[in-house]
């Protein structure tokens, strides 16, 4: 395993201590591996936070700033955090008008922000759990869907709507929306490496992808001989178009899983735009680049999310966080 | 209990819970490898890392504190994995020993009992799911049934083996569908350590 | 070779066509594979161009845009790019008062500008080459110091300058301090893979590094065991801080060379803060992300400008590109 | 020239030009993977791409153009090379070109050695750099020195071996300081092509 760390067990740690180095409108608390807002709380802001498995960044400490998140926890790599990070991200963001809980559906994730919401006594807590991955049946036989790229799009929208000074009720109800009108597929060339597992998840042959890849190297549903990058964005986007409904065009997000460079991550997205507009879907929003990642596994994932007015006006707020940053 | 509780079949003493603790945390230390190496076939490849982050956690804490009962003890060990393992095992687990803890005046089969109900109240999940479950119910069974303990671990031997047909239903396996089939469920297996520890530290009093 | 590509002939320009549509604020010229302002060129404002090989996104295209480079020449990949090309950028950001050519110092690329500039008659033009790596000597007997990470510093600073209207000679001017105060050096973990070369560039056995590489896969000068991100920082910063002079701080910049995650980016940059601490030299700016790549290689370089007043205002002024951007 | 020149040595006809270009486009074509492979060792990987690149777009103008005289063919030779290359070769090739376009009126040795000191100049460089020039020179050496195309041949392969024990001074493989030692420079390499190529279609006319 070749990783630029120093020991396994420190990574989350000393990447926190990095990242709270770089960017001074952040503060990190190392004991509980929280990642929070220097200014924070802001007091009658409803707070909103994150937490979920490290290796996932910029996801979820990358996106605490002005217009998205308040807090995040970071858990050991691909592991959810504990319930008294959670509880401790919850009161950092806690500014006295509620807090919402941004979960993805992941069995760990959600049992333990339900551990800690069942323990934050004193404080209004909303929870939305994002499941926007196509790949992955919604079935009551199952887990259900996991959360992927949609996850950054809820921080995004529903941050911008907490900034604007809406109720608990209201910013919960916007980021359940953004996620039900969301969906995503990935696919991955090679997996990442875990550094305490210290080898790669899975192995890929040559010639082959995993198609419908979960962000921690779950193995996906399918393996197919590797693809064009033309065949690739069809395979990601047909099965995500099937499941929403674009009346007012789509937010479209490529995002690069870790090790796959910018130059195809904008190829792959210049093949998704070109198979959207033979669908008549256009494109009023776009977004490209490593958002949410699997440690330096290759490949992309692609989001769609079937915008209104609301939401389009929300993303393009003010945002100012050390992953995504705009009219500030 | 505070000292042995009586109960067809097993026994169970202050010093031989805590050995089954620190029996168990020995397993998982030891096991730590294989269980992510499980993990990587049908999940994120950490449940060794989990697991035994969490029992040196819990043994750090046997060794610097001291406890009035075995509840307390037990609570400790509960509250320990739920705030240092994390992901999906930490809650369950943590569940498992918190609600044993609180049901030890029952006798530990129905103790153990208590513990299984939980991990499956906190998992919404049942036998048959590819989870720790498949092992746990059948060992909580054996207990109840009064077996001895070489019979409790075949029954937790047999539950751990009957997931490696099993199509997941519960956790990141099912994300596999049909492909998860054919392999055993890592929980299933730190669950027999468990069981196996047990047998070794409690049954020792038989 | 696993890549998300169609054919290794189109990487180039079906990267900038993806480019171009998600970023409706670019103009891409397929034809000459020049991605320029949409807006350009600025009446009255000294244009910035760029270029070189690809494969080093978002160099130098992503970072065309308000306050930073008015267009960017896209040579194929790892090469640079044709004098046509580098005459059709100048001509996309010529806004009548002259075009600064920033240039990577490496043979073809300083060859290349040159024979454009001597083409390009009728607009006056100034070139500036940036030289700031010093794993390689910079003497008579070789081709001197490589450009690298510098480069992304150069045309942030240098862009401001000219927003701010300041004459040629004052914006190349500044982007000559700026390389003069910056100094850089990287490592590798891995080689990346040429989409025409098919397989890595180079190999490294599992328990060594690269030492000083350069961004083009070009080995470094030495082999050395696999070290820690301790040790690593050690041997980047040490070498680099013996080249500058930081009486006013220093702008530390960690830059992932591609397949390097962000939370070793972060958690190198955590160590690299914190030799710096021991050294005495405060932090004064930062950057940490993927910002000049090589394909998929896995590493990263450290960058340290001694910065000044001057530099510090211009580094804040607002800067909007895919790769970059505040203050708007 | 537009028909042959006479010269000690060798001869160099209109017809024979073109096929010179022509069969130097197939040996680079042939010999990319080659090429790539040495500039794997001390540069990044291309020179194979570069050249078949810009070679190809040769002959596909030669293909749609008829030109007045060979220097005009070798012009477009040259530009082409220019526009299409890149990197450190397209500049260097491509001036070759249009020097030795310029001064095929001296014949074919002195064109051959204003194209080689284009090349000097172009890239500030000399011979015992570890570069195309170590091969070039030797070449034009032994055509002004009217040796046959044979002997020329042998010239400029002993320009190109010399590299391998050179320590590179100028390009990419300069950064590589005593590790660009042991390698063939692959610019030395595709100029014996050159030559090559030079042998079987301008020697025909000998
Ligand atoms: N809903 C559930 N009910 C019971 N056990 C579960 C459930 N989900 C997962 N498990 C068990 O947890 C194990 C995985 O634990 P671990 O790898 O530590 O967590 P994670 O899946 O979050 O990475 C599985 O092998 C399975 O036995
Ligand atoms: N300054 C120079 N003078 C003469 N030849 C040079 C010079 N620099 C590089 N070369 C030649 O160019 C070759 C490399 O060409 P190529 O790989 O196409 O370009 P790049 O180095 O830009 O990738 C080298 O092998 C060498 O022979
Ligand atoms: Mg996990
Ligand atoms: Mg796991
Ligand atoms: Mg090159
Ligand atoms: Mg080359």
């Amino acid at each position: 395993m070749k990783k630029l760390i120093n020991a396994p067990a420190d990574v989350v740690v000393e990447s926190l201590a990095g990242l709270a180095a770089a960017h001074p409108s952040l503060a990190v608390d190392l004991e509980q591996r929280v990642v929070h807002r220097a200014d924070g709380p802001v007091a009658g802001k409803v707070g909103l936070i994150s937490g979920g498995g490290s290796g996932h960044e910029p996801l979820h400490g990358g996106f605490v700033g002005l217009g998205m998140l308040d807090a995040a926890a970071a858990g050991e790599v691909f592991t959810s955090p504990v319930p008294d990070q959670i509880l401790a991200a919850t009161k950092y963001a806690d500014g006295g008008a509620g807090v919402l809980h941004i979960v993805k559906n992941y069995t760990g994730d959600v049992m333990n922000f339900e551990m800690a919401a069942e323990l934050a006594d004193g404080v209004q807590i909303a929870t939305v759990v994002t499941n926007d991955d196509v790949a992955v049946e919604d079935s009551l036989y199952t887990a259900g869907r996991r959360g992927v790229g949609v996850t950054v799009l809820v921080e995004k929208i529903a941050g911008a709507a907490a900034e604007a000074g809406r109720s608990l009720a209201e910013v919960a109800a916007v980021a359940q929306r953004v996620n039900d009108r969301g969906r995503s597929m990935g696919l991955a060339l090679t997996s990442g490496t875990v550094p305490a597992a210290g080898k790669p998840t899975f192995d890929l042959p040559e010639d082959q992808i995993e198609l419908g890849v979960g962000i921690h190297g779950e193995p996906g549903r399918q393996r197919v001989p590797l693809p064009s990058a033309r065949e690739a964005a069809a395979m990601l986007v047909e099965p995500v178009l099937a499941e929403i409904s674009p009346e007012q065009g789509v937010l479209a997000f490529v995002n690069g899983l870790g090790a796959t460079p910018l130059i195809e991550q904008y190829l792959v997205y210049g093949e998704v735009a070109a198979l959207l507009e033979r669908h008549g879907v256009p494109i009023v929003r776009s977004l490209v680049g490593p958002y949410i990642t699997s440690l330096d596994m290759a490949g992309v994932s692609v989001t769609l999310l079937a915008v209104d007015e609301e939401m389009l006006q929300l993303w393009d707020a003010p945002v100012n966080t050390p992953g995504l940053r705009w009219g500030v | 209990m505070g000292r042995a509780g009586e109960h067809a079949g097993v026994a169970v003493g202050r010093v031989s819970v805590e050995a089954w603790i620190r029996e168990y945390a020995r397993l998982i230390a030891e096991a730590a490898p294989r269980l992510t190496e499980l993990d990587s076939a049908v999940g994120d490849a950490d449940h060794g890392a989990n697991l035994s982050r969490g029992m040196a956690a819990v043994v750090a804490a046997l060794d610097s504190s001291s406890f009035d009962d075995d509840g307390a003890l037990l609570k400790k060990v509960g509250m320990t994995l739920v705030s240092t393992v994390g992901g999906a095992s930490g809650p369950l687990y943590g569940t498992f020993f918190l609600r044993v803890s609180s049901a030890l005046g029952d006798g530990f089969p129905a103790a153990f009992r208590a513990g299984v109900d939980g991990v499956a109240a906190r998992g919404k999940s049942a036998v048959g799911e590819k989870t720790m479950l498949d092992t746990l119910v059948p060992a909580a069974d054996a207990l109840e049934a009064g077996k001895d303990w070489p019979a409790v671990v075949d029954a937790a031997s047999a539950g751990r083996n009957s997931t490696v047909p099993l199509v997941a239903r519960k956790g990141r396996a099912s994300y596999l569908g049909e492909r998860s089939a054919g392999h055993l469920d890592p929980g299933a297996e730190s669950s027999f350590l468990l069981v196996r520890a047990a047998a070794s530290a409690l049954g020792a009093n038989d």
